[in-house]
């Protein structure tokens, strides 16, 4: 697992789900935190040695560790979530968060009243900023007026785990006159979600189906499916379906998403459903194509 | 003007809720350091206090519960502090050093193992939390300008731990300036053995300090899990020990500024979420972690600039041993 | 009270300490239904038992000696350094700007270049604090406390926006060239196979040798330690305390930039974000539990080292016990051999005499 | 046990009529090895001054630690008014009506009068109430026993007699029926002193018991009705004041009949070795306490700054010394100008040939928690090795030369200077100090708290110095060692010289005036009862006292 720890509730948590649904099939597996940026190498080379296969990581943050190892266990099989690691035996799976952010942007413009909505990611950096990014294309594309607030909560990976701040950066939002706010905020963003359902206001949130948090508060969450692409990886290795090579999931593959379910249904129109199949068809046809800050660094609609 | 007026409550109003942790452990080192014990442990008595009181709360469903836990589980540390650093004579901050590491630890090890959540405890709703509180009339005076947008926003909607705060803080000044406890806890902070020779245990009196700590950053603790955020979450004290200990210092260990010190921490944090990402006239847009650092930068300076140098209380940091 | 014998002062009782320690943090593993014997058993296999388990011990080790020394060498002119944390980070970039511009030379240039560059930029993050206090008299205490926050916007700031290469995902500067890199002992010895441990520990002995002789014996360490122990002694002897602050917490984050050096220079090549990952608090016990000696620096450094990596390989082994119940372990080591150190003094002490005395008194 | 009781024995008789306020039965205490009380038995009577003298580290300030309660002892009993006590903290004895004025003050520094005086003796929960009721006692106190203080003023703002007084009004206030005082005068001015005596006469009228301990055994005999003499760590002797002598009472101490007095040749000034003009310097709060202050020091003269403590003498000391920056003025060393910029000032001065014994060698002049050996070469360690390193071989060669030469004890280089006693630690100072032949040496206090047998030595050294051309500039509130050394006095007051004496026949009352910067019109107040008597010059002083070569002789820690 990455930094932030196993239950974060949202994306380390789902890599766990997603074992936990391999388990539930009959299968085993083995799985660790680590505790520091050191240890990845040595991690990643104790579970190969000790023959384990497939080893999945969640974390872009394994990616050097990854290239260095890999090599050295060519038996092996890796899988990578959320960067690229082009070597033969690993397998890379990102997504394309911000075609998901994008919908949820279309849900969060068409709910928000006072044309102001609000992101928080955990701190400023690329991952967290394509979600920021593809969430305002998506919110503008439906209001071109709308304003987007952008608040950090942190400075580092310590900004996680601190959901009182990430509670006072909502609640700064939620006074500046955002009523929708979509939290990219790991285990600190539990802090966003309570302080939009305190003050009456919209939460979104992020990785997992975090609908069943707040019911009726959270608006809809932008999943990824890493429980997926885990259970998937260890599930190919059994089956023999696993293959090197990049996996990119994005709507398209049913990899990326808005949350429907009963804990939002009533906050949800048939007009706001409608539009996200229309943006999730124009996606996936092409028609419209979301920019990912992660090429060029810039985000145009924020 | 309105909005501005509007604008400047809500700044202030968060600021109220930053500050209110930082407070209670800032005034909880108070006592500690006044009576000659540095207590570098802070943030993991606030982390413990956070825990034990998501726990109890999660548990018991009841927010008060969770209340004592916290202020129990912080008594367990400042007794193991008070055992290292004043019955076996060791070493304050390694002890202090020693609580934090113990609080990271434990913490989320206990967690994992009662509620299978890595660490973190369930999700609290409705009375597992202290909720805000509106101050009677409040609503009512709403309308009035100015006054009553201060009353409703700014004075009133806070939890009961916040009041329990901004009320400690001349009670403390009060028990320290005016009461014999405080005499003779300044007293041994400065000097053991003229209390000593006045017939008065060191010891006793240092524990005595110690429980208060306990109790204040206890409650710091609750603050944090049950009533600002809604559950427990690893290292959720974030460095606030360590900054409290820094504002203990910049005020001089003296209560009412130690308010302010606190309060300063948190307008500048309250200010730094709502400039980040603006662009200023003349410099253009500023790199958001040049914001985020300004809280700390400011301190500096104003530290550099205009405030002299801290004298600690003398005897703080020796162990008082007595030959016999 | 008759003082112990000195081996039993240096030996016996900080063994037994640990011993406590290990014995209170194996009740909490019995508590979660382990086996703490077989805890212990891994520990130390993980330890020591097999090359590269050593070898990641050593790597630990390296940095929490300067981490320690860092400490360690404030507190003898009586500042207490909370900062190697920052000071580190900042370190970093030195380390990395330095090899960056010199990518593709060879190490033995590159290394001590690294060392002098990272060393200049942890010393300017430390001597800022160091002239605040010597001309403004604030609190060293604080604004190290501070420093480390800034520490962390900045270097966030720098890696992500400034060194981070396009088209790479992670945060982290551009990598060196391997041959730029300090070379692992693992290219020189078979032992080290694919452990971290890196050139930079020779220099962490090296280091512990120097600041034993630093203050020890030289005159400047006379002038630090007696401007720790009293500073208006210091001023009496001509010695200049402002000057003597300022020079030693820039010491001091040299000290501390040297854990870059292992980390950026030796390990990762790159500069990553959080990269120090708490060695620099580490170094707080390190220093105090080794009381501020050198001696008891690298052997406390080793005793966190072994705990390090003997904690990692528990948390492979033994599922039941996971990373934060390491962290608990080490609590308990530093309360029970830093903080209560004194705790088995007077019963040791009495025990000693007792057995002594039926020999000694004919 | 009781068979042994050489002090009962040998009372004398004809005292014996008033009742025991307080008796020591066989105290025994140990220190580690150290057997620092040696089955004591002594009987103090209730309503009288009784003096304890003995050499330092006799056992003295331990056997009155033993009695407040702050040690306790191995073996032995305490009989306050004839009843057993058994005495487990201080608490305890002022509950039986002891109190103690200790040799360091047990003061907090930054307590106001008022809160030193109540603290611990409270009464209610509230500060208020007993805050008033000890201003009005405070004040009754002060008229019965002319004990003023400002009971606002903040300790540390205090003169050290004024603190004195605080600690007085301590015990006075917990209703002290003894008062025990543990070398009360040796940081007082002579005038502070009589006034400190003055009042112990009054607590004697009221009924009541004063034990006191001093090395000065003038005071002991104008003041003390009996008094008894401590030899390492033993009870010798208790005699009836007005049966005995200096004489007596040192030979008692020392353990044989000594007799030496400052022998010190006429002066024979050279060229100025150390030039002062127009000094002006401020201290830590920028307050100016030496303004403009000129003088001159030549070869082969001692020139005495006498002056009550406050008066500016430390800051000029520091000044000179180097180690706090001028305000205005020059300072000349040797014709050259010393410059005082920065905080390494101190190093510049001693290059330039000067050497300075400070005032309080705790504070100053040692690093206690350094070896004998590291603290002789404090403040010259430059000159121990050549590069970077130090030569530890040729300090601790130097230390040990010291060692011999002032006969430190122990003469254990190794040992952590703050278990030397004080008398000692001042010789160590005192070595490093003018062993390196300095051209000129400023001396503050040189023997502050220092017993007989030393003082003798140090002014000896200090003599052999000036007779070796060097030039001299001494500071002392003590008006007999200044009389007795100096070839000139300078008077200090208020920061400025305000006159020039000649030792041999300057009068005592007149210099005491100048001092206190009063009138003429003041003199007169000395002869109250309690009072000292006047100030023998040195050359009639006949004291038997030990000479430096009989040190060698005994060692208290043996
Ligand atoms: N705290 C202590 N620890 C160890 N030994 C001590 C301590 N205090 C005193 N001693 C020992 O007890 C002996 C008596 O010391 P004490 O202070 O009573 O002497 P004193 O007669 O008061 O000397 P002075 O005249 O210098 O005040 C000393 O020689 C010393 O060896
Ligand atoms: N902590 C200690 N441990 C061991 N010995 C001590 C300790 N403190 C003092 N001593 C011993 O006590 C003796 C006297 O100590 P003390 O502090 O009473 O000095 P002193 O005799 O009062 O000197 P002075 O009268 O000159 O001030 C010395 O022989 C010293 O070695
Ligand atoms: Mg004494
Ligand atoms: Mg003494």
């Amino acid at each position: 697992y990455d930094g932030g720890g196993k239950f974060d509730k949202s994306f380390n948590e789902a890599a766990y789900n997603g074992a936990e649904m391999f388990k539930a099939e009959g299968g085993a597996y083995q799985d660790l935190e680590i505790s520091g940026d050191a240890m990845r190498e040595q991690a990643i080379r104790q579970f190969a040695s000790r023959g384990n296969n497939p080893i999945v990581m969640p974390g872009f943050s394994w990616e050097t560790a990854l290239k260095t190892v890999a090599p050295e266990f060519p038996d092996t099989k890796f899988t990578i979530i959320d960067t690229v690691v082009d070597l033969p035996n690993v397998q890379s799976v990102v997504f394309k968060e911000q075609e998901g952010s994008y919908l949820v942007g279309i849900l969060a413009a068409m709910k928000s009243e006072s044309g102001k909505i609000g992101v928080v990611p955990a701190f400023n950096f690329d991952l967290l900023e394509a979600f920021a990014c593809g969430y305002a294309q998506g919110a503008k594309s439906v209001n071109p007026d709308i304003e987007v607030l952008e608040t950090y909560v942190g400075t580092g990976f310590e900004a996680f785990n601190d959901p009182g701040k990430a509670t006072e950066v909502a609640k700064s939002q939620l006074d500046q006159g955002a009523d929708v706010i979509f939290q990219v905020a790991g285990g600190a963003g539990a802090g966003v979600l309570q302080a939009a359902a305190d003050a009456g206001k919209f939460g979104i949130g992020v990785d997992s189906n975090q609908n069943h948090l707040h019911p009726g508060s959270v608006l809809t969450s932008m999943v990824k499916r890493v429980d997926v692409a885990t259970y998937n990886a260890m599930k190919g290795v059994e089956d023999g379906t696993w293959a090197p090579g990049v996996i990119v999931l994005g709507l398209a593959e049913d990899g990326v998403g808005a949350a429907f379910d009963d804990n939002n249904a009533s906050l949800i129109t048939d007009d706001m459903k409608a539009a996200v199949e229309k943006a999730s068809a124009d996606i996936i046809s092409g028609a419209v194509t979301v920019h990912d800050f992660r090429t060029d660094k810039a985000c145009p609609s924020l | 003007m309105e909005s501005y007026l509007v604008d400047i409550t809500l700044i202030l109003d968060s600021t109220v809720r930053l500050a209110v942790p930082l407070i209670l452990a800032c005034l909880a080192g108070l006592y500690s350091e006044r009576a000659g014990i540095v207590d570098i442990g802070l943030e993991g008595k606030l982390l413990a206090g956070a825990f034990a009181a998501a726990s109890m709360s999660a548990v018991t469903g009841s927010a008060w519960l969770g209340l004592l836990a916290g202020i129990g589980a912080a008594l367990m540390f400042s007794g193991i502090h008070g055992l290292a650093s004043i019955n076996f004579k060791g070493n304050q901050t390694i002890s202090g050093v020693a609580l934090n590491f113990l609080a990271a630890g434990l913490t989320t090890f206990l967690g994992q193992s009662w509620f299978k959540r890595g660490g973190y405890t369930p999700q609290l709703s409705g009375d597992q939390r202290f909720n805000p509180i509106t101050l009677p009339f409040a609503e009512q005076l709403r309308e009035v300008p100015i006054l009553g947008q201060i009353y409703f926003e700014l004075i009133s909607g806070h939890n009961i731990i916040t009041y329990f705060a901004f009320i400690a803080v001349p009670v403390t000044a009060w028990v320290l300036f005016r009461t014999r406890f405080g005499l003779r806890l300044r007293a041994v902070g400065e000097n053991p053995k003229a209390i000593d020779t006045a017939g008065i245990s060191v010891t006793r009196l240092r524990y005595q300090a110690l429980i208060i700590t306990a109790v204040l950053v206890g409650i710091g603790g609750a603050y944090l899990s049950i009533a600002q955020s809604a559950g427990f979450n690893n290292n959720m004290s974030a460095g606030r020990g360590y900054i409290a200990l820094a504002a203990l210092i910049f005020a001089k260990w003296r209560p009412g500024p130690a308010l302010l010190v606190c309060l300063m921490f948190g307008f500048l944090d309250a200010v730094q979420f709502r400039i980040q990402g603006q662009v200023f006239p003349i410099i253009g847009e500023v790199p958001v972690q040049a914001i985020q650092a300004l809280p700390y930068i400011l301190t500096v300076i104003l530290l550099a600039g205009f405030i002299g140098r801290a004298v600690a209380p003398k005897a703080s940091g020796i162990p008082y041993t007595k030959e016999r | 009270m008759t003082p112990l014998p000195r081996w039993a002062d240096v030996v016996l009782l900080p063994l037994l300490n640990v011993v406590l320690a290990f014995l209170v943090g194996g009740l909490i593993v019995l508590a979660v239904g382990q086996n703490p014997l077989q805890a212990v058993g891994i520990m130390l296999y993980g330890a020591f038992g097999y090359g590269s388990g050593f070898g990641y011990t050593l790597y630990y080790t390296t940095d929490f000696i300067f981490a320690g020394l860092a400490v360690s060498l404030a507190y003898h002119a009586g500042l207490f350094n909370i900062g190697p944390e920052g000071q580190a980070y900042v370190g970093g970039l030195g380390v990395i700007l330095l090899g960056l511009a010199l990518n593709g030379a060879h190490w033995a240039i590159v290394f001590p270049l690294m060392i002098i560059c990272g060393g200049a930029f942890g010393a300017l993050w430390a001597f800022v604090p160091g002239y605040l206090q010597a001309k403004r008299g604030s609190h060293v205490v604080i604004t190290t406390i501070l420093f480390n926050f800034i520490a962390t916007s900045m270097m966030g700031f720098l890696i992500s926006r400034v060194l981070k290469p396009v088209g790479v995902n992670s945060d982290e500067s551009a990598p060196l060239e391997a041959i730029t890199r300090v070379p692992q002992l693992r290219t020189f010895i078979e032992l080290f196979k694919n452990s971290p441990v890196n050139l930079t520990f020779f220099l962490a002995i090296i280091a512990l040798f120097f600041i034993y002789w630093l203050i020890w014996r030289t005159k400047f360490g006379y002038a630090v330690r007696a401007l720790g122990q009293n500073p208006v002694a210091a001023n009496y002897a001509g010695i200049s305390n402002q000057k003597m602050i300022m020079i030693v917490m820039a010491m001091s984050g040299v000290l501390a930039a040297m854990v870059a050096v292992n980390n950026v220079g030796g390990v990762q090549g790159r500069l990553i974000l959080n990269f120090v990952n708490g060695a620099g608090f580490v170094g707080i016990a390190v220093a105090f539990m080794g009381r501020g000696h050198p001696v008891g620096v690298g052997l406390s450094a080793l005793l966190f080292g072994i705990l390090y990596q003997g904690g990692q390989e528990l948390a492979f082994q033994m599922p039941g016990i996971t990373r934060e119940m390491i962290v608990t372990i080490q609590a308990l080591v530093i309360l029970f051999t830093g903080a209560m150190g004194d705790m088995l003094r007077a019963p040791l002490a009495r025990l000693l005499a007792r057995s002594s005395s039926p020999t000694g008194a004919k | 046990m009781t068979s042994l009781h050489p002090t009962n024995a040998q009372r004398s008789e004809g005292t014996a009529a008033a009742p025991l306020a307080i008796e020591l039965v066989g105290i025994n205490k140990h220190f580690g090895p150290v057997h620092a009380n040696r089955d004591i038995h002594l009987a103090i009577r209730r309503g009288t001054v009784h003096g304890i003298v003995g050499e330092n580290g006799a056992g003295k300030s331990t056997l009155m630690s033993i009695l407040y309660g702050f040690y306790t002892a191995d073996s032995g009993e305490i009989r306050v008014n004839g009843t057993p006590a058994h005495i487990t903290d201080s608490r305890h004895a002022l509950a039986l009506g002891i109190g103690m004025v200790h040799q360091h003050f047990m003061l907090v520094d930054n307590f106001s009068v008022l809160e030193n005086v109540v603290l611990g003796a409270e009464d209610s929960a509230f500060l208020a109430p007993t805050l008033n009721k000890a201003r009005t006692q405070l004040k009754a106190l002060a008229r019965d026993y002319g004990l003023e203080v400002d009971p606002d003023a903040i300790i540390e703002n205090l003169s050290v007699g004024q603190q004195q007084r605080v600690e007085i009004l301590k015990a006075l206030y917990r209703g002290a029926e003894t008062l025990i005082l543990d070398e009360p005068t040796g940081v007082l001015t002579p005038d502070e002193a009589d006034h400190l005596f003055r009042i112990l006469g009054k607590l004697r009228e009221e009924g009541k018991t004063i034990i006191l301990i001093t090395h000065k055994l003038r005071e002991i005999m104008a003041i003390t009705d009996e008094v008894s003499v401590m030899r390492q760590g033993a009870m010798v002797k208790t005699l009836n004041t007005k049966e005995t002598s200096p004489g007596e009472l040192a030979e008692l101490m020392v353990g044989r009949r000594v007799l030496l007095r400052v022998e010190k040749g006429p002066a024979s000034p050279g060229k100025v070795l150390l030039d002062v003009e127009d000094l002006v310097v401020t201290d830590d709060f920028k307050v100016p306490r030496v303004k403009g202050v000129s003088f001159q020091v030549r070869a082969g003269e001692i020139v005495g700054i006498a002056g009550v403590a406050g008066n500016g003498q430390s800051e000029l000391l520091e000044s000179i010394a180097g180690m706090r920056d001028q305000l205005l003025g020059t300072i000349r060393l040797n014709g050259e100008v010393l410059s005082l910029e920065g905080d390494d000032g101190a190093a510049r001065a001693r290059a330039a040939g000067l050497a300075h014994v400070p005032e309080d060698r705790l504070r100053m002049g040692l690093v206690t928690t350094f070896s004998e050996w590291e603290n002789s070469i404090l403040g010259y360690q430059h000159s121990y090795g050549s590069g970077a390193g130090l030569d530890i071989a040729k300090a601790r060669a130097t230390a040990e030369e010291y060692i011999k030469k002032f006969d430190i004890r122990p003469p254990n280089l190794d040992l952590k200077t703050a278990n030397f006693s004080g008398g000692n630690q001042q010789k160590i100072v005192l070595a490093r100090e003018m062993e390196r032949n300095p051209d000129v040496l400023i001396v503050g206090q040189p023997t502050r708290g220092v017993d007989i047998g030393a003082i003798e030595f140090i002014h000896n050294q200090i003599i052999k110095m000036r007779d070796a051309g060097k030039a001299i500039l001494l500071v002392s509130v003590e008006l007999d060692e200044i009389r007795s050394l100096a070839d000139r006095i300078l008077v200090i007051f208020d920061g400025k010289i305000v006159g020039e004496a000649d030792p041999a026949t300057a009068d005592e009352t007149e210099l005491g005036l100048l001092m206190t910067g009063s009138h003429a019109g003041d003199v007169g107040t000395v002869s109250e009862p309690g009072t000292l008597a006047p100030h023998e010059t040195p050359v009639q002083q006949t004291l038997t006292q030990m000479s430096p070569q009989d040190n060698s002789g005994k060692d208290p820690n043996q």
